[in-house]
C-alpha cells in the first residue's frame, strides 16, 4: 500500500482515538520531565481535558453515516459512536475520582504512570468498540487488559494490590488464550479475520462438523470474554481484584472495562454468529439457537452475584458482587435478543455508569481516610455528611432498581425486552426479579448503616472538588434519567437510527 | 509436501492447549504458570498458522494474526513477571497458592 | 373544577412541604411539626373539593391528565405501542380512597406529635409516603401505579426502621422483603401485560384483553391469564394481607410508631384490596369468577384465623394487628361473593376499617405516650384514670366489632349479604367470626378499661386538646358512614356498574 | 300524630347526646333532662296510641342504602303492636328515670347513667317502630349496647365487667342467628320489609323448609335477647347493673324484645308448625327450668331475674301455641308487675344495703310503702285472681291447651306453682318475721322513688282488665283486627283451666307461708331430704360451668393451636426460605477461597459443561 492510499483515508473519524493517544504520550513525557517533588495531579487534569476534547470530537461525528477505513478494520458506525460515548464519559468521571484519591500510604510517585496507563486502557477500549477486524479487536482488548493489570497493581507496596494484580494477570491471560483459541477456529472456517467477510462466509457453511466447530468456537469466545464482563463462569476473579485494586481502578474495572466487554461481545457475537446457520431443522441462525445458553449464564450470574453479596462485610467486595449481578442483568438483554436490545443495553450501561461511579466516589471518600473498608465505616454517615448519605442512598436505590431512579427504567426496559418475544423468557425474568429482591438485603444493609446506626466518629467530612463533581453529576443523571428517561431515549432514537448500520 | 493433514495440526494445537491449561491450573510456581499460559497462546498460534495454510480458504491473515499474538503474549508475560517481582518483594514467595490474602 | 393539573397538584402537593422542611434547621421541633402538619392540608382540601364537586354532579372525566412520558423503541415503527404516558384520573372508588388517604394523612400528621427524635427526616419521609399513597390511587396506568406503589415502600421502611420500637429493624426488614417480593410478582404481571399488549393504560388494557376481540402484540393463553391473576392475588395478598402471607404485617403493626401504623393499617393495606378490585376484576374478569370460591374460602380463613389469634394476645397492639387480618378477611369474603352486595361491602370494609384501625392505633399512641406500654394487663382499669380515652377506646371496639350505627356494621352486613346469596354454608361458617370478633375485642378493651385499676393513675392527664381532633373526626366519619352509608355508596355506583358489567353480573 | 311518630325515639336520643356532652356540668340536674325528654316521648306515644285506635296502620319509609338495583329502606310503622309497645316502653322508661333520681343519688357518674338510660330508651323505641327486619336488627344491637353499658356501669367491679362481657357475647350469639335468618329470608322474599315478607309467605313463594329454617334462626335471636334456654345464663348475671336498670332493661323492655320480635314476625312463624313447636317447647322448658332455679336462690335480684326468665318462657310458650294475644298480653302485664317488683326490690336494697335475703326479714313494718307494693307485685306474678298476671297467665294456659300441647300445658301449670312458691318465699323472707341481721336506720325511700312504684302498682292490678273473659277482650280484638294471620282475639278454653291455675298458685302461696311465714314447716325439710337436687338447683344446673368447660376452653384450645401454627408453620416457612438463601450465599463465598487456580478451574469447568450440553443437545452428537 502506498502513501496516497494511506493519505486517502478519512483519518478524521479516528480523531477521538488520536486525541487520547496523543494525551497519553504527552502525559508520559510530562511525567518523565516533571520534578519529583511536584504533584502529579495536574497530569490528571490534562488527561481529563484530553478526554473532554475526544468527547467533543466524537459528538461532532454523531449523525454522520457510518464510515470505515483501513480495509474495514476500523469502522465508526452508530454502535461504535453510542458506546464510545459511554466509555469516554465513564473514563472522564473515573479520572475525576482518581484525582481525588489520596490513600494513606500515598501513591505520589506512581500517580503519573497511573494517568497515562489509564489513557492507554481507554484507548484500547475505544479501538475495540469500533474495530471491524478480529486482529484490531484483539489488540484493543489486550491494550485494555494489560494496562489495567498494571493499574490494579498500582499500589506497589500494598500486598493486596500486588495480589489482585497477579490474580488479574493470570486469569486474564487464561481468558485471552481461551478467546483466541475460539477465534482461531472461526478464522479457520472463514479464512479471514474481517468480521463482515466472516459473516458473509458463514452464511454458506453447511457441513455438520464445521457448524459444530463453530459452536465450540462460540462457547470458547463467550467464556473467554465473560472474563471481561465478570459474568459466570469467569467471574470469580472480580471480588479479589476489586478489593485489592486502588478504588479508582476498581471503579474503572467495574464500569469502563465492563462496558468494553459488552461492546466486544456484541461485536463478535452479532456480526459473526448472527448469520451462521445452526444446522437444526427450522434453520435458525446460530445465535438464536444458542440463545438459551447465554440465558443460562445470565441466570447463573444473577443468582451467584446476589446471593454471595449477602455475606460481604467489605464494601468494595460487596460492590464487586453487586457488579457481577448487574452484569448478569445486562446478559439478560443479550440473551433475550429483542428489537430493543441495543437501546436497552446502552441505557442500562449508561445508568449503571452513573450510579456505580457515584457510589464508588463515595466509597473511596469514606474508606480511604480510615483505611478500613468494612461496611461499618458507613455507620452514622447521615449524621456526619447528610449530602453524602442521601446521595449514596439514591445510588443504592438505583442499583436496587427502585422507581424514580435510572436503574428502575433500565430494568423496566430489560424486562420488556425479555418478555416481548413470542416465547418470552419468563424464567429468566422471574430469576432477575427475585434476585433483585434479594439484592435489597445488602443494598439496604448499607443504608441501615448510614441512617440507623450511630456514627463511629462524628468528625465532619469535607469532600474534594473532583469527587463532589462526580457525585453531583452522577446524582443529577441518576435522578434525571429516572424521571425523564425520554431525554436519553430520544437522543438514542434521533441520532443512531436504530443501529441498523451495525449489520451492514 | 502437504502430506500432514490439517487435523494433525489441530490435534497438536488442542493437546498443547490442554497441557498449557493443565499447567496453568495446577502448578504452584507462578513462573511455571505464566509459561503454561505461553503454551496455550502458542497452541493458538499453531492453529492460526495451520489454518492459514490448510484452512477452507487459506489466507495470509492467519500468520499476521499470529505475529500479533506472539507480541501480545510477550507483553503479557513481561507484565506478569513484573507484577510477580513486586509481589515477591512484599511476600518473599512466588507460590501461587499462598496468594490468598483476599477471599470469601 | 375544570382546573388543569388538578390531580397532579393534589398528588404532589406534599412535596412542597418537603421542600420547605429541607430549609428548616433540624432542631426546630415545633416549627417542623407544624410545617409537616400544614403540608398535608392542601391535598386534603383538594380531595374534599373533588369529592363534593362529584357529589354535586360534576364529571370526574375532566380531571384526567395525560402527558406522553416514556417511549420504548422507535416511535416511528411502533406507533403508540410500548409508550408509557403520565396519566392520572379518578373514578368514584379511587376518589374515595384518595379522600381517605388525605384525611388519614392529616390526622396521622397530628398524631406524629408523639414522635421523639429527628422530626425533620421523619416528616420528609412521611410526606413522601403520602405522595406515594395518593399517586397509587390516582394512577391511570399500571407502570405509574407500580412506581407510586414502590415509592410508598421506601419511606415506610425508614419510618419503621428508625422511629419504631425495640425490634424496629427486624420489622422494617420483614416489611421490605415481603413487600419487595409482592411488588416483584406484581411487576412481572405488569411487564407481561405491557409486553404482550403494548400498553399499560388500564382502560386500554381492559379493552385489549377483552375476551371477544383481543388486540395483542403477542398471544396470551388462558393459562397465562390465570397464572397472572394468581400472581396478582399473591402480590396484593401480601399487602392485604392474606393468610399465610401476613406475619410481616403483625410485626409492623407492633413495632412501627402509631402515627405510621395509622397510615399503614388505614391506607397501605388497602392498596391490596384496591389492586385486586381494580386490576384483578377489571383485567381478568373470567378468571376472577373461577377463583371467586377460593377467594371466599381464603376470606373466611382470614376472618377466623385472625379472630382466634387475636383472642389469645396479651399485647393490645397484637390484638389489633390480628384483628386487621381478620377484618381484611371480610374484604375477601365480599370479593368472593362477586355480586353488587359483596363488592360494595368489600369496598365499604376497606374504607371503614381504614378509619377504625386509624382510630384505635391513634388511641394506642395516646396510651403508649403515657404508660410506655400497650400490654392489656398493665393498663387494666383505665376508665378510672382516663375516662374519655377509655370511652373512645370502647367506641372504637364497638365500631370494629360491627355495631350497627357505625361503619363496620354496614360493610360486614353487605359482605355477608353478598356471600349468603352465593355460598350460604361458607357464609354461615364465616359468621362464627362475627362472634369471635366481639369476644376478642371485648376481652381486650374491657381488659384495658374496666375492672380494678392495676396502676395508680395519679398525675396522668386524660386526652389533650389536639388529641381530640383526630379522634372526633374519625368517630364522626365512622358514625356518619354507619348511619348514612349513601355518602360512600353513591359515589361508588358508577364504578360498581362497570365492574359488574365486566364480570357479566 | 302517627305521621310524626318517628319523633318519639328522638327525644331520648337528644337527652343522650345532651348529657354526654354537657352532663359533667349539670351534675345531678341532668336527671331532669332525662325525665323531661322521656316524658315527652311518653306523652307522644300515648297520643299515637289513641290515634291508632281510630286510624289504620301508618307506615313511612325512605331509601337508606342502594346496592345495585336493590334498595334498602328505613322508616317507621305504627300498627297495634308497635303502638302498644311504644306506650309500655316509654312509660316504664319514664318511671325508671324518675325512680333513678332517688336511687342513683350521690353516684359520681350520675349524668353518665342518665345518658346511658337515654341511649337505651332511644334504641328500644326505635326497635319497636321499625318497619323492617334490617332496621329492627339495627336497633336490636343498639339496645344490646345500652344494656351492656348499664350492666357494666360499675365498671370497677370485676363482676360487673364479667357480666357485661357475658351479656354482650351471649346475646351476640343469638344475634348472629337472627342475622343469618334475616339474610336468608331476604334472598327468599327479596326484601326486609315485614309486610312484603308476609306477602311472600302467604303467596307460598318460600319453600316450607326455608320458612322453618329462617323462622328458627330468627327465633335463636329471640332466645338470646329474652334469655331463653340455653342462652339464658347472662340474664341473672346482668343483675350486677344498678337495680333501676334491671327493672327497665332486664325485666320490662329489652328482654321482652325477643318476644316482641316473634310477635312481630308471627305470620312467618305461624306458617311453620315446626317453628311454632320449637318455640313452644323452648318456652315451656325455660319456664319450668328457670322457676325451679328460682326456688332456692338467696339473692333478691337473682330470684326476680330467674322469675323473669321463666315468665318470658311463658310468653314464648304462648306464641308457640299460636296464642298471639296471650303472649303480647302477658308481655304487657309482666312489664308492669315485674318492673314494680324490681323497683320495690331496689327500694329494699336502698334501705338495707344488701341483696341477700338471708340477712333481711321483718321489713314489713319498716317499709310501709314498699312492702304492700311488693306484695301486689308478688300476687300479680303468682297469678292470684283479680290481679293482672292472673288474666294473662290464664290466657296462656288456655292457648297452650287449645293448641293441643297438653304436656307443655302441665309443665306450665307446675311452673305456675313454682312461681307462686318462690315469689312468696321471697316475700316472706324479706318482709315477714324479724330481721335476721342488725339493720340500723332502715328508712323508706323518698317519694321520687315510691311514686313510680305506686303507678306501677296500680297498673299491676288493673292492667289485666283490658282483656278478660268476663268484661270482654278489648286488647285482643284490637290487636288482631284486620289481620287474620294473628289468630283470634280470644281463644275459648275450658273453665277448669282457670280453677286449676288459681288452685296451684294458692297452693304454692300456702306452702311458702307454711315454710317461711308461719315456720310451722322447717325451711329445709325438703333440702335436707334431697341435698343433691338442692345443690344442682342452687348452682343453676351447673350450666355456666358446663359452658366454660366446653365453649370457652374450646375457643382457647383452637386459638393456642393456631398460635402454634403461626409460630412454627408460617414463621418457619419464611425462616426456611431466607435460611436457604443465606446458606447458598455461604457456600458460594466458601468457593471463593482466594486461589487463582480455583477460579480458572471453575471457568474451565463451566466451559466444559456448556460444551458437553451443546454436544448432547444442539450439536455434533445429536
Amino acid at each position: 500500500m502506498d502513501l496516497e492510499t494511506l493519505l486517502s483515508y478519512e483519518w478524521g473519524i479516528m480523531t477521538p482515538e488520536f486525541i487520547i493517544l496523543g494525551v497519553a504520550t504527552a502525559l508520559s513525557l510530562m511525567d518523565l520531565f516533571m520534578p519529583k517533588s511536584q504533584s502529579r495531579k495536574i497530569l490528571g487534569w490534562v488527561g481529563f481535558a484530553g478526554i473532554i476534547a475526544a468527547l467533543v470530537s466524537l459528538l461532532g461525528h454523531i449523525g454522520h453515516s457510518p464510515e470505515s477505513i483501513l480495509f474495514d478494520t476500523f469502522r465508526l458506525d452508530s454502535f461504535a459512536k453510542a458506546f464510545k460515548l459511554l466509555l469516554l464519559i465513564g473514563s472522564a468521571m473515573v479520572l475525576l475520582i482518581a484525582i481525588g484519591y489520596e490513600p494513606n500510604e500515598g501513591l505520589e510517585e506512581f500517580r503519573g504512570e497511573f494517568f497515562y496507563l489509564f489513557m492507554a486502557a481507554l484507548l484500547g477500549a475505544m479501538i475495540m468498540s469500533s474495530s471491524g477486524d478480529l486482529i484490531t479487536l484483539f489488540v484493543g482488548l489486550e491494550l485494555l487488559s494489560i494496562s489495567s493489570y498494571i493499574l490494579a497493581g498500582m499500589r506497589k507496596r500494598n500486598l493486596h494490590s500486588n495480589e489482585s494484580a497477579m490474580k488479574y494477570v493470570i486469569n486474564g491471560s487464561i481468558a485471552t488464550a481461551i478467546t483466541l483459541f475460539g477465534m482461531s477456529y472461526v478464522y479457520g472456517l472463514t479464512g479471514t479475520t474481517n468480521l463482515k467477510e466472516m459473516s458473509g462466509f458463514l452464511t454458506s457453511i453447511y457441513n455438520e462438523q464445521h457448524i459444530y466447530l463453530l459452536g465450540l468456537a462460540f462457547f470458547m469466545i463467550v467464556v473467554g470474554l465473560s472474563f471481561k464482563l465478570a459474568t459466570a463462569p469467569f467471574h470469580m476473579w472480580a471480588p479479589d481484584v476489586y478489593q485489592g485494586a486502588p478504588t479508582p481502578v476498581t471503579a474503572f474495572l467495574s464500569v469502563v472495562s465492563k462496558t468494553a466487554g459488552f461492546i466486544i461481545i456484541i461485536r463478535i457475537l452479532f456480526s459473526i454468529f448472527a448469520n451462521a446457520p445452526s444446522g437444526d431443522v427450522q434453520g435458525l441462525p446460530m445465535i438464536l439457537a444458542l440463545q438459551d445458553y447465554i440465558a443460562f449464564l445470565a441466570g447463573a450470574t444473577m443468582i451467584i452475584g446476589n446471593l454471595i453479596a449477602l455475606r460481604q462485610r467489605n464494601i468494595k467486595r460487596l460492590f464487586a458482587y453487586s457488579s457481577i449481578a448487574q452484569a448478569g442483568y445486562l446478559l439478560v438483554v443479550i440473551a433475550s435478543m429483542s428489537l430493543f436490545m441495543f437501546d436497552t443495553l446502552w441505557f442500562y450501561l449508561g445508568a449503571y455508569l452513573f450510579m456505580n461511579l457515584g457510589a464508588f466516589a463515595i466509597i473511596q471518600h469514606v474508606t480511604h481516610k480510615s483505611g478500613s473498608e468494612d461496611i461499618g465505616q458507613f455507620a452514622g454517615l447521615y449524621r456526619r455528611a447528610p449530602f453524602l448519605a442521601i446521595a449514596m442512598a439514591i445510588f443504592l436505590l438505583s442499583l436496587a432498581g427502585i422507581p424514580g431512579t435510572a436503574g428502575f427504567i433500565g430494568k423496566l426496559n430489560i424486562f420488556m425486552g425479555a418478555l416481548v418475544p413470542n416465547e418470552g423468557h419468563y424464567v429468566l425474568v422471574s430469576i432477575m426479579i427475585a434476585t433483585t429482591v434479594v439484592s435489597y438485603f445488602y443494598y439496604f444493609g448499607v443504608m441501615v448503616q448510614m441512617f440507623f446506626r450511630p456514627a463511629a466518629d462524628t468528625g465532619k467530612v469535607k469532600i474534594p472538588a473532583a469527587l463532589t463533581a462526580v457525585i453531583g453529576i452522577s446524582l443529577a443523571a441518576t435522578i434525571l434519567f429516572g424521571i425523564a428517561p425520554n431525554i436519553a431515549f430520544d437522543f438514542l432514537q434521533g441520532n443512531f437510527n436504530q443501529f441498523t448500520d451495525f449489520f451492514q | 509436501m502437504s502430506t500432514v493433514p490439517v487435523q494433525a495440526y489441530l490435534a497438536l494445537a488442542l493437546i498443547l492447549f490442554c497441557i498449557g491449561l493443565y499447567g496453568a491450573l495446577t502448578k504452584r510456581n507462578t513462573v511455571i504458570v505464566l509459561i503454561s499460559i505461553e503454551l496455550m497462546l502458542n497452541a493458538v498460534n499453531i492453529n492460526l498458522v495451520a489454518f492459514s495454510k490448510y484452512g477452507i480458504t487459506p489466507s495470509i491473515t492467519g500468520q499476521i494474526f499470529t505475529l500479533f499474538v506472539i507480541a501480545v503474549a510477550a507483553a503479557e508475560v513481561a507484565v506478569g513477571i513484573a507484577i510477580l517481582i513486586s509481589l515477591y518483594r512484599n511476600k518473599k514467595s512466588v507460590n501461587i497458592d499462598e496468594m490468598d490474602a483476599m477471599k470469601h | 373544577m375544570n382546573l388543569a393539573y388538578f390531580l397532579s397538584i393534589l398528588v404532589f402537593s406534599p412535596l412542597l412541604g418537603i421542600l420547605v422542611l429541607s430549609f428548616l434547621p433540624r432542631t426546630q421541633e415545633s416549627l417542623i411539626k407544624t410545617v409537616g402538619f400544614l403540608a398535608t392540608l392542601p391535598a386534603l382540601v383538594l380531595a374534599l373539593i373533588a369529592y363534593f364537586q362529584y357529589r354535586a354532579g360534576a364529571d370526574l372525566e375532566q380531571l384526567n391528565e395525560k402527558a406522553s412520558w416514556i417511549q420504548f423503541g422507535d416511535a416511528g415503527q411502533l406507533g403508540n405501542l410500548f409508550s408509557i404516558d403520565y396519566e392520572l384520573g379518578l373514578d368514584g372508588f379511587s376518589l374515595i380512597m384518595i379522600v381517605l388517604t388525605a384525611v388519614l394523612s392529616t390526622l396521622a400528621a397530628i398524631a406524629s406529635i408523639h414522635i421523639k427524635k429527628e422530626w425533620k427526616g421523619y416528616f420528609m419521609l412521611f410526606l413522601l409516603l403520602e405522595v406515594g399513597m395518593l399517586g397509587v390511587f390516582a394512577a391511570e396506568n399500571l407502570i405509574l401505579f407500580f412506581i407510586f406503589f414502590e415509592i410508598t415502600l421506601i419511606p415506610t421502611f425508614f419510618l419503621i426502621g428508625k422511629w419504631g420500637y425495640y425490634e424496629k429493624e427486624n420489622a422494617a426488614y420483614s416489611f421490605l422483603i415481603y413487600n419487595g417480593l409482592g411488588s416483584a410478582v406484581l411487576l412481572i404481571v405488569i411487564m407481561v401485560l405491557f409486553a404482550r399488549t403494548g400498553t399499560a393504560n388500564i382502560d386500554a388494557l381492559m379493552a385489549a384483553m377483552n375476551a371477544d376481540n383481543p388486540q395483542l402484540v403477542a398471544p396470551i393463553s388462558e393459562n397465562m391469564k390465570m397464572g397472572m391473576l394468581i400472581a396478582l392475588l399473591i402480590a396484593f395478598g401480601v399487602k392485604l394481607p392474606i393468610f399465610p402471607l401476613h406475619s410481616w404485617m403483625v410485626r409492623v403493626h407492633v413495632q412501627a410508631p402509631p402515627s405510621i401504623v395509622m397510615l399503614h393499617a388505614g391506607v397501605l393495606l388497602k392498596i391490596g384490596a384496591f389492586g385486586l378490585i381494580r386490576f384483578g376484576m377489571g383485567i381478568f374478569p373470567e378468571q376472577f369468577q373461577s377463583l371467586a370460591v377460593w377467594l371466599a374460602v381464603l376470606g373466611v380463613v382470614n376472618l377466623l384465623y385472625g379472630a382466634f389469634l387475636a383472642f389469645v394476645q396479651t399485647d393490645f397492639k397484637m390484638v389489633l394487628a390480628y384483628s386487621s387480618i381478620s377484618h381484611m378477611g371480610i374484604v375477601l369474603i365480599g370479593l368472593g361473593a362477586l355480586n353488587e352486595a359483596g363488592i360494595q361491602g368489600a369496598i365499604f370494609q376497606v374504607v371503614s376499617h381504614g378509619l377504625i384501625a386509624a382510630l384505635l392505633f391513634f388511641l394506642v399512641g395516646v396510651l403508649y405516650e403515657r404508660f410506655q406500654t400497650s400490654n392489656i394487663q398493665n393498663l387494666g382499669g383505665l376508665a378510672k384514670g382516663m375516662p374519655i380515652t377509655a370511652g373512645f377506646l370502647l367506641a372504637g371496639a364497638m365500631a370494629s366489632l360491627g355495631l350497627p350505627g357505625m361503619s363496620g356494621f354496614v360493610s360486614e352486613f353487605m359482605a355477608f349479604l353478598g356471600l349468603f346469596k352465593e355460598m350460604p354454608i361458607l357464609a354461615a361458617v364465616g359468621t362464627i367470626g362475627i362472634i369471635m370478633t366481639a369476644v376478642y375485642l371485648l376481652r381486650a378493651v374491657l381488659g384495658i378499661t374496666y375492672g380494678k385499676a392495676h396502676r395508680d393513675f395519679a398525675g396522668i392527664t386524660d386526652m389533650k386538646k389536639f388529641e381530640f381532633v383526630p379522634v372526633l373526626v374519625l368517630v364522626g366519619l365512622i358514625v356518619l358512614i354507619g348511619v348514612y352509608p349513601s355518602v360512600l355508596s353513591e359515589p361508588l355506583t358508577s364504578t360498581l356498574e362497570t365492574i359488574m358489567l365486566g364480570i357479566g353480573g | 300524630m302517627m305521621e310524626n311518630a318517628w319523633i318519639i325515639p328522638l327525644f331520648p336520643l337528644l337527652s343522650f347526646l345532651f348529657l354526654i356532652l354537657f352532663g359533667k356540668r349539670l351534675k345531678e340536674a341532668s336527671a331532669y333532662i332525662g325525665i323531661l325528654f322521656t316524658l315527652a316521648s311518653l306523652v307522644y306515644s300515648l297520643l299515637v296510641l289513641v290515634d291508632r285506635f281510630s286510624a289504620p296502620t301508618y307506615k313511612a319509609e325512605g331509601v337508606w342504602l342502594t346496592i345495585g338495583d336493590v334498595q334498602l329502606t328505613a322508616g317507621f310503622e305504627v300498627n297495634q303492636l308497635n303502638a302498644l309497645m311504644l306506650v309500655i316502653v316509654s312509660l316504664v322508661s319514664f318511671l325508671v328515670h324518675m325512680y333513678s333520681k332517688g336511687y342513683m343519688q350521690g353516684d359520681d357518674r350520675f349524668p353518665v347513667f342518665y345518658a346511658y338510660l337515654g341511649l337505651f330508651t332511644f334504641a328500644m323505641l326505635g326497635l319497636v317502630i321499625s318497619p323492617n327486619l334490617l332496621q329492627t336488627y339495627f336497633f336490636w344491637e343498639l339496645v344490646g349496647l345500652g344494656s351492656f353499658l348499664l350492666i357494666g356501669f360499675y365498671f370497677y367491679k370485676e363482676e360487673a365487667k364479667a357480666a357485661a362481657k357475658k351479656a354482650f357475647i351471649m346475646t351476640r350469639i343469638g344475634d348472629v342467628g337472627l342475622l343469618i335468618g334475616m339474610i336468608l329470608l331476604f334472598w327468599q322474599a327479596g326484601s326486609f320489609e315485614y309486610d312484603e315478607i308476609f306477602a311472600a309467605v302467604e303467596a307460598g313463594a318460600i319453600s316450607g323448609t326455608m320458612i322453618t329454617l329462617t323462622a328458627i334462626l330468627i327465633f335463636v335471636g329471640a332466645v338470646g335477647k329474652s334469655g331463653q334456654f340455653p342462652l339464658h345464663t347472662w340474664l341473672p348475671d346482668a343483675m350486677e347493673g344498678p337495680t333501676p336498670v334491671s327493672a327497665l332493661i332486664h325485666a320490662a323492655t329489652m328482654v321482652a324484645a325477643g318476644v316482641y320480635l316473634v310477635a312481630a314476625l308471627f305470620p312467618l312463624f305461624a306458617a311453620s308448625e315446626t317453628a311454632l313447636m320449637t318455640i313452644a317447647v323452648i318456652g315451656a322448658f325455660t319456664a319450668i327450668f328457670a322457676a325451679s332455679i328460682g326456688l332456692v336462690q338467696k339473692d333478691i335480684k337473682r330470684v326476680l331475674a330467674y322469675s323473669t326468665v321463666s315468665q318470658l318462657g311463658y310468653m314464648m310458650l304462648a306464641l308457640g301455641s299460636a296464642g298471639y294475644v296471650a303472649g303480647v298480653f302477658h308481655l304487657m302485664t309482666h312489664a308492669f308487675f315485674k318492673a314494680l317488683l324490681f323497683l320495690a326490690a331496689g327500694s329494699v336494697i336502698h334501705a338495707v344495703h344488701t341483696q341477700n335475703i338471708e340477712h333481711m326479714g321483718g321489713l314489713w313494718k319498716k317499709l310501709r310503702v314498699t312492702g304492700p307494693l311488693f306484695l301486689i307485685g308478688t300476687l300479680a306474678i303468682s297469678g292470684v285472681p283479680l290481679f293482672s298476671g292472673f288474666f294473662s297467665k290464664d290466657e296462656i294456659l288456655i292457648a297452650a291447651w287449645a293448641h293441643g300441647n297438653t304436656a307443655l300445658f302441665w309443665l306450665a301449670v307446675i311452673a305456675a306453682f313454682f312461681t307462686a312458691f318462690y315469689m312468696f318465699r321471697l316475700f316472706f323472707m324479706v318482709f315477714a318475721g324479724e330481721a335476721r341481721s342488725d339493720m340500723k336506720n332502715v328508712h323508706e325511700s323518698p317519694s321520687v322513688m315510691t311514686l313510680p312504684m305506686v303507678v306501677l302498682g296500680v297498673l299491676a292490678v288493673v292492667a289485666g282488665y283490658v282483656n278478660t273473659p268476663w268484661f270482654g277482650t278489648f286488647l285482643g280484638d284490637w290487636l288482631v283486627e284486620d289481620n287474620h294471620a294473628l289468630g283470634h282475639g280470644h281463644i275459648e278454653g275450658p273453665a277448669w283451666i282457670m280453677i286449676v291455675a288459681t288452685a296451684v298458685s294458692l297452693l304454692g302461696i300456702f306452702l311458702a307461708w307454711l315454710m317461711y311465714g308461719k315456720r310451722s314447716l322447717s325451711r329445709d325439710w325438703l333440702t335436707s331430704r334431697m341435698p343433691l337436687s338442692y345443690n344442682v338447683l342452687y348452682n343453676k344446673y351447673y350450666i355456666d360451668e358446663f359452658y366454660s368447660l366446653t365453649v370457652v376452653n374450646g375457643a382457647k384450645f383452637i386459638s393456642s393451636f393456631l398460635r402454634f401454627l403461626e409460630v412454627f408453620l408460617v414463621e418457619g416457612l419464611v425462616k426456611s426460605v431466607t435460611g436457604v438463601a443465606s446458606a447458598l450465599g455461604k457456600l458460594g463465598s466458601k468457593i471463593h477461597n482466594g486461589q487463582i487456580q480455583t477460579y480458572g478451574t471453575v471457568a474451565f469447568v463451566g466451559l466444559a459443561i456448556l460444551v458437553v450440553i451443546y454436544a448432547f443437545t444442539g450439536g455434533y452428537l445429536k
